[in-house]
């Protein structure tokens, strides 16, 4: 897929440009989203922080349901939304985390932590504005994220990745468990 | 055998018994002694027979592929030609010397196994380096001799100014071996092999591009190794090590190990015009201004120690002016004599129970306490100061005679403005040396005051070392003169024989120094009379004569005041050099330029990082490790989000990155 | 139509799958095992490592490659030589961890690592590693590069009871997290130029690429870049270094100094060599930088090391490993300019199996001398030669080839390759750079060495009375090292420390052995 | 749709997580912060992937992948807090000194009640002077 013959492609058919319903919605969405990612890296209330993660997390999730990868949504909503997210509120309960607001949520070095933010922002909105301002995305045609497209895809050019992910999360979760077992009686060899 | 089955077994032998000595150091204390001894003289007489039987033959190479790194093979080759199987000769004879000196003068050190042991190791390498074909090989010999050096002059460990020394002696000559070994690397790049050979021939058929930029790289290194100025500050410093390192060091093995490279690589240097500038400058600074210091210094073996870079400044002045012949002549007869007077001072401190000349010259009856030390030495005195007919006299006269050659433009390659440099420098330093050896043996030995306390009877081992060195101080020149030219493969102008104008020149103005120096001594001796000066060490009567050295060294600066000199009126030297005399003590200051040069930088450098690591890294540590009591509201706050520290500058850094590669280019 | 899966050729892949399979086959042997024959676990982790490495050497041809997309191009693995080259530094490196486990896990009860589970860790973790050098696509090198480090997250930890332990690998984890984050956002701004992750289409399709994305194709390419920088150690990517080394159990510690950082090196030579080829004007300059930066402050850091503070051992080796990454990023710099790369990370290669075996001997007697005196201070190694002659010969040994200071010959020879290599690509500022700061190595190096033949007070007395002195040394500041000096050597460590310092003195000896890949074409 | 749109809520929604990953004191809030960062990255993949037509699937095969090791990254990344909670009874990163437990189950290994007490040592041995001297 060579990137010069998409773009001179989309040059060629300014006609096909995406209505602008579904550029609307990405944009009210994405900024719904932005918005809760803030809200859950400065929120002061910790549980607040897991909650407003579930809505940056959702709103991802519609953004691909728009960009036409419904299998890749799926997956978004049943991982993140479905046990990440559960996973994480039950770190917080675990760790005694202070329900309500906590004033000390944000460690002494929030400035370096803004500016070092705010470089790689500016950098990265640069790069990629200046690489894709007059890019656009063909949504018609054949539909890209299809469960059945996706899945085709990967297992016929994916397998070898897929099968050492397969080792990654048997290694994470021994890891895990190994991890959080009590010391108490757990092994016979104590 | 074959010869070179021979030659390498001369590097072996050492190294062999070095080894051996560091594993039955400690289980067969027995052996020990033997074993520091025995191959060290196996090594002299097989350098010997290597040496008889190259002869004056063509050179003998042999080499066996080590590896190959990229794109420049290594070697492990063999050169035989007239000086390097003379120099094996001569380092295997001081080397054993030493070590016959050292049974006696560490009799009863609990560290002798070890400090034998490096000598042989220290000798070994010395022999690998003149030996060797390959320049990737003398690195290691090279390296290897900075290593031991630093752990021998840092034998007494207990002391200060030792530890001070030996690490001086470390960080002085690395300065110079950085650009050195760039210089080797650019070198054998730029010839395409590491082989000396190879890079002759190079250098001979013009194949290296950067001739100049290539031998002042290397002629950091050999600064650093030879003592030559501006990297000489710690060759006086060295002193704090035991006397035999001293002489080994100093007379056949680190310090000739820089002028030996040179002559190696003569073509390189001649090959550049500047660089042989440089040469002749370094040389000529040098040989002046440690005269200088030479006669202002109160501790006999820093006297010694400038003396010596004085006599490696004839040398690079020979080589400066395109003569090896001469350099390495002189480095052979060099070698004879320094490591005599060196053995012999150890002799005097042993016997006098001090280090200061000033003490020396308030004591009577030194001469007939030790008639050995007084006739080797005064021997020994009379070659440095190039009084005919002692080796010294020919040697220097070879070197002056080539700088003459120089000044009128008869030598290739050779601007006359090096040789007249060289020749004027090597004049002035003349009437220094005989300065500077007369006042050493006059205060030495012809003090007057109380009788020399006992210090007991000098060992045999170590007198009959210093009669067995008498012997080439006096003959080799002499003898040798006619039949080296044939040695060194015959390349060297017309011979190395004296010629009248020099001979006449370099005689007359050592006799010139020899009599200032004692018409000073006559001049002061009221004023010696007048003023007693002098803390004697009080030893029981049979101390280990190591024992009496190191403590002179650690009261010298006690009673005196300073580690180079005393303040002293009745010195000759004082009266000689006027106003001078302050700086040249404290060698010109140098010391004090690197100071600020070097040193606090890389300090400040160190610090910002201990900084990071200590002050901020280990806070944390310590207070995972439960002392939040201990700990201040100032480190606390110094402490917080220490992970986020990492990796805000860990996001900075790909972001500085990323900017850089995105934008910058 | 073509089948739905891909074909497979078991045959190249078997450096990977022996581990990945042993480890399944440990965790399942941890549960019927009685407690008393867990160490049956460790030998046979060992011996399966050794066959997994065993089976490199019929694939020596290096022509397999196996995932192709379409038959004969663009495949996701390749057992080439460079593969293989790696693969073995990576079996061995995990052989030897799991040596040096064997003995530490034995030490005491209270210490005791969980035993299959330690197993099946450092078996995942050896085959993601065994993975990362035959990946050919930006998919494939991630998820291997994950499945070496996530493991390696629990291995760290796993000293359950040690707040310092959890604490090195919290910090280990966000570091290296965050800079996988890097990395994907790197490696998904590469896509986006080149519309491809296959590494070779990469490099095409960086060529062909239009002029309007190529900051997005740069930014891409350095940030992707960082990822790989942080495993091998780069400052200013190596902040987690001493202090996850010195909270890991010490094997730990050993196996992340050699795998961990052969695993990012490995994929930046993949990275810079094949991928990002038509950059080499933009990596070339930020390598070599990050290559003086990375050695003076690793350098400078082992300098300034206390040697009585605690864990300085590990601390100091922490320091001389950054130090290291340092020289490994030479000839990669070098590479950008070189007419032919693939000639130029060859000597990288040497290099850094020059140091594998090299630094994991260093560790092993490290891990031998820890077990006297667990502090791990510098100055527990004061006299190392009265009490243990062989390990302190062993550990001289080491640290002059570390230092590059003869009779380490390997060492020298590999430091004067990497010297050329700057030379030839006539970055002449690196190499100064380099020199300066091979000398100030040497100094903390030969203290170190030095300090392993100086006695101590404690020695010196009984050593003056009688060679078998075993009363005076239980007194006095010996007391705590006396006993645990007078305890046997395990097996287990002294097979490691043996195979290393044999490897060692082979290559020093021979040392075309490794050398020789600086002379070849690896990729 | 214009491909900017997706780009830039990525790139924000990225530096979005380097804010939280620095600023958050609680190591839970820096795992919610790091999760961010990565989704920003598969929003990426997954709009690019769109964008370039890839018949491989490369930019969506990623993105699952990522999701997955995210996923096990949490897992594993919060055993280890759970960890660091048990033995320090805090997951603040920045203040575990503050409440930590001496006495806890957790002070293991010999090495500990020492760890504070010898930094202040003045180092009098002779390798330490040795060491001062030679930097």
């Amino acid at each position: 897929m060579n990137p010069g013959i998409a773009l001179a492609a989309t040059a060629h058919h300014p006609g096909f440009l995406s209505p602008t319903g579904v550029e609307i919605t990405f944009v009210l969405v994405g900024l719904a989203t932005l918005g809760a990612a803030l809200l859950t890296v400065t929120t002061r209330q910790l549980v607040h922080a897991a909650l407003w993660l579930v809505v940056a997390l959702g709103g991802l999730a519609v953004e691909y349901l728009l960009l036409t990868a419904e299998f890749i949504a799926w997956v978004q909503v049943l991982i993140y939304v479905g046990s990440v997210v559960v996973l994480l509120l039950f770190g917080l309960m675990l760790t005694r985390a202070p329900i309500g607001r906590s004033p000390d949520a944000d460690s002494g070095n929030r400035w370096v932590a803004l500016g070092v933010a705010g470089a790689a922002a500016v950098t990265l909105v640069w790069v990629v504005v200046d690489a894709f301002r007059a890019t656009w995305i063909n949504l018609h045609g054949a539909v890209q994220g299809t469960s059945r497209a996706t899945g085709t895809s990967l297992f016929r050019h994916w397998v070898l990745p897929f099968e050492a992910l397969s080792v990654l999360l048997l290694a994470a979760l021994v890891g895990a468990i190994v991890l959080s077992r009590r010391d108490d009686g757990g092994r016979g060899s104590e | 055998m074959t010869l070179t089955a021979l030659a390498a077994l001369v590097p072996l032998l050492p190294f062999l018994g070095a080894a051996a000595g560091l594993l039955l150091g400690r289980t067969a204390p027995g052996f020990v002694r033997p074993l520091a001894v025995l191959p060290t003289a196996a090594c002299l007489v097989v350098a010997a027979v290597v040496a008889a039987r190259q002869g004056t033959g063509a050179p003998t190479d042999a080499a066996h592929r080590l590896a190959t790194t990229g794109s420049v093979p290594i070697d492990l080759s063999l050169h035989l030609d007239g000086f390097s199987v003379l120099i094996a000769v001569l380092v295997g004879l001081v080397a054993t010397c030493v070590q016959v000196y050292s049974l006696s003068y560490l009799r009863d050190d609990p560290r002798y196994p070890s400090y034998a042991a490096l000598v042989s190791l220290f000798t070994a390498a010395m022999l690998l380096v003149v030996y060797t074909g390959d320049l990737m090989v003398l690195l290691v010999g090279w390296e290897v001799m900075g290593i031991c050096s630093y752990f021998l002059v840092g034998h007494y460990w207990e002391t200060e100014t030792a530890r001070a020394a030996s690490i001086k002696a470390f960080l002085v000559t690395k300065l110079g071996d950085v650009p050195f070994l760039i210089g080797v690397f650019a070198l054998a790049s730029d010839a395409g092999t590491f082989r000396i050979n190879g890079i002759l021939a190079a250098a001979g058929e013009g194949r290296l591009h950067h001739p100049t930029v290539i031998a002042l790289l290397l002629l950091a290194g050999v600064a650093g190794k030879s003592a030559q100025f501006p990297l000489h500050t710690w060759l006086p410093d060295a002193m704090a090590g035991p006397t035999p390192v001293s002489a080994l060091i100093h007379a056949a093995t680190m310090v000739a190990a820089g002028i030996y490279l040179v002559a190696r690589l003569l073509p390189v240097f001649t090959a550049s015009a500047a660089a042989l500038a440089v040469l002749a400058a370094m040389a000529a600074v040098t040989m002046i201004g440690s005269g200088l210091a030479a006669l202002a210094q109160d501790d006999i073996k820093r006297v010694l120690a400038y003396s010596t870079m004085g006599q490696l400044g004839y040398m690079a002045g020979a080589l400066a002016v395109g003569d090896r012949d001469a350099a390495v002549f002189h480095l052979l007869s060099h070698g004879a004599f320094k490591a005599l007077l060196f053995l012999g001072a150890g002799v005097v401190i042993h016997a006098a129970g001090t280090n200061s000349l000033t003490a020396m010259s308030r004591m009577g009856g030194m001469g007939r306490r030790i008639p050995d030390a007084l006739w080797t030495m005064g021997l020994a005195l009379a070659a440095l100061a190039a009084l005919p007919p002692l080796s010294g006299f020919f040697s220097k006269e070879s070197v002056l005679r080539a700088a003459e050659h120089a000044s009128a433009g008869h030598t290739a390659h050779v601007p006359s403005a090096v040789g007249w440099t060289v020749l004027v420098a090597g004049l002035a330093a003349a009437v220094l040396t005989g300065a500077y050896a007369t006042r050493l043996f006059l205060l030495a030995f012809r003090g007057s005051g109380p009788e020399v306390p006992d210090h007991g009877r000098q060992p045999a081992t170590m007198t009959t070392v210093l009669w067995v060195l008498a012997l080439p101080t006096v003959a080799f020149g002499g003898l040798a003169y006619r039949e080296l030219p044939d040695w060194f493969g015959g390349t060297g102008h017309d011979g190395l024989g004296p010629v009248l104008l020099t001979s006449i020149l370099g005689t007359g103005l050592a006799v010139v120094g020899v009599l200032a120096a004692y018409g000073a001594w006559q001049g002061t001796a009221a004023i010696r009379r007048a003023a007693p000066f002098g803390a004697v060490v009080a030893e029981p009567a049979d101390a280990e004569p190591a024992l009496v050295e190191a403590e002179a060294m650690a009261t010298h600066e006690a009673v005196y005041g300073d580690i180079a000199s005393a303040e002293d009126p009745g010195d000759p030297g004082r009266l000689l050099l006027g106003p001078l005399h302050r700086p040249a003590a404290h060698g010109f200051h140098l010391d004090a330029v690197y100071s600020v040069v070097f040193v606090r930088p890389v300090l400040a450098a160190a610090s910002l990082v201990r900084f990071l690591d200590r002050d901020v890294v280990e806070t944390y540590v310590k207070a995972a490790g439960g002392t939040p009591g201990l700990l201040g509201a100032a480190v606390r706050k110094a402490q917080t989000g220490n992970v986020q520290t990492y990796l805000g500058a860990l996001l900075a850094g790909a972001v500085v990155l990323a900017v850089l590669v995105a934008v910058g280019t | 139509m073509p089948s739905l899966v891909q074909s497979v050729d078991w045959v190249a892949l078997t450096p990977v799958v022996i581990p990945a399979a042993l480890a399944l086959a440990v965790l399942v042997a941890d549960l019927f095992l009685p407690p008393a024959r867990k160490a049956l676990l460790g030998w046979l982790t060992a011996a399966g490592l050794l066959a997994a490495g065993l089976t490199l050497i019929p694939l020596r041809d290096g022509h397999r490659s196996t995932f192709c997309q379409t038959p004969g191009a663009s495949c996701s693995y390749a057992a080439d030589h460079f593969a293989l080259v790696i693969q073995a530094l990576v079996l061995g490196g995990a052989l030897l961890t799991a040596l040096l486990s064997l003995a530490t896990g034995t030490t005491d009860a209270t210490d005791e690592l969980p035993g299959g589970e330690y197993w099946f860790l450092l078996l995942s973790s050896a085959a993601g590693g065994a993975l990362l050098p035959a990946s050919r696509d930006l998919i494939t090198l991630v998820v291997a590069l994950e499945v070496t480090t996530l493991p390696a997250f629990a291995l760290v930890a796993l000293r359950r009871g040690d707040r310092l332990a959890s604490e090195a690998a919290l910090k280990f984890f966000l570091s290296s997290v965050v800079a996988t984050a890097v990395s994907l956002l790197g490696i998904s701004f590469v896509y986006a130029a080149t519309g491809t992750v296959n590494l070779a289409g990469v490099a095409h399709g960086l060529t062909t690429a239009p002029g309007q994305l190529e900051h997005l194709a740069k930014a891409g390419v350095a940030l992707t870049l960082v990822g790989f920088a942080f495993k091998l150690a780069a400052a200013p990517f190596h902040f987690w270094v001493p202090d996850t080394y010195a909270g890991a159990p010490l094997p730990v510690a050993a196996y992340l100094s050699v795998v961990g950082k052969s695993a990012g090196f490995s994929g930046l030579i993949l990275l810079t060599v094949i991928a990002f080829r038509p950059y080499d004007d933009v990596w070339g300059p930020a390598l070599g930088v990050l290559a003086a930066l990375t050695m003076t402050v690793g350098n400078v850091g082992a300098l300034r090391q206390r040697p009585g503070a605690d864990r300085s051992a590990v601390r100091l080796l922490a320091w001389s490993s950054i130090g290291q990454a340092g020289y490994l990023l030479v000839p990669m710099a070098a590479a950008a300019s070189a007419a032919d790369p693939a000639h130029e990370i060859g000597t990288t290669v040497a290099y850094a199996l020059m140091y594998g075996v090299v630094n994991l001997g260093a560790f092993a007697v490290a891990a031998l001398v820890t077990r006297g005196a667990p502090r791990g201070r510098l100055t527990d190694y004061r006299g190392l030669y009265a009490r243990r002659p062989a390990a302190a010969l062993a550990l001289a040994f080491f640290l002059l080839c570390l230092a590059g200071l003869p009779p380490g010959v390997i060492g020298l020879f590999a430091k004067v390759a990497v010297f050329s290599s700057a030379v030839g690509a006539q970055h002449g500022w690196l190499a100064v750079i380099m020199a300066v700061n091979v000398v100030i190595a040497l100094v903390y190096y030969v203290r170190w060495t030095a300090l392993l033949f100086t006695r101590t007070e404690a020695d010196a007395a009984p050593a003056g009375l009688a060679p078998a002195a075993e009363g005076p040394s239980a007194t006095g500041p010996a007391a705590v090292q006396g006993p645990a000096a007078a305890a046997g050597t395990p097996v287990a460590l002294a097979v490691a420390i043996a195979l290393t310092a044999v490897a060692g003195i082979a290559l020093s000896g021979a040392p075309q052995l490794v050398l020789r890949y600086a002379q070849g074409t690896l990729l | 749709m214009h491909l900017a749109y997706p780009a830039v809520l990525a790139a924000l929604l990225f530096c979005t997580g380097i804010y939280g990953v620095l600023a958050r004191r609680n190591a839970i809030l820096v795992l919610m912060s790091v999760e961010l960062m990565l989704n920003a990255v598969n929003l990426n993949l997954v709009a690019f992937d769109v964008w370039l037509r890839d018949t491989l699937h490369a930019g969506q095969a990623l993105t699952l992948f990522t999701i997955t090791i995210a996923a096990a990254e949490i897992g594993l990344g919060l055993a280890i807090v759970l960890l660091v909670y048990r033995n320090r009874g805090s997951s603040d990163i920045d203040r575990l000194t503050a409440l930590a437990d001496p006495a806890g189950p957790g002070t293991g290994g010999p090495a500990d009640p020492g760890a504070g007490a010898d930094q202040d040592e003045p180092g009098a041995t002779a390798g330490d002077e040795k060491a001062e001297a030679t930097a």
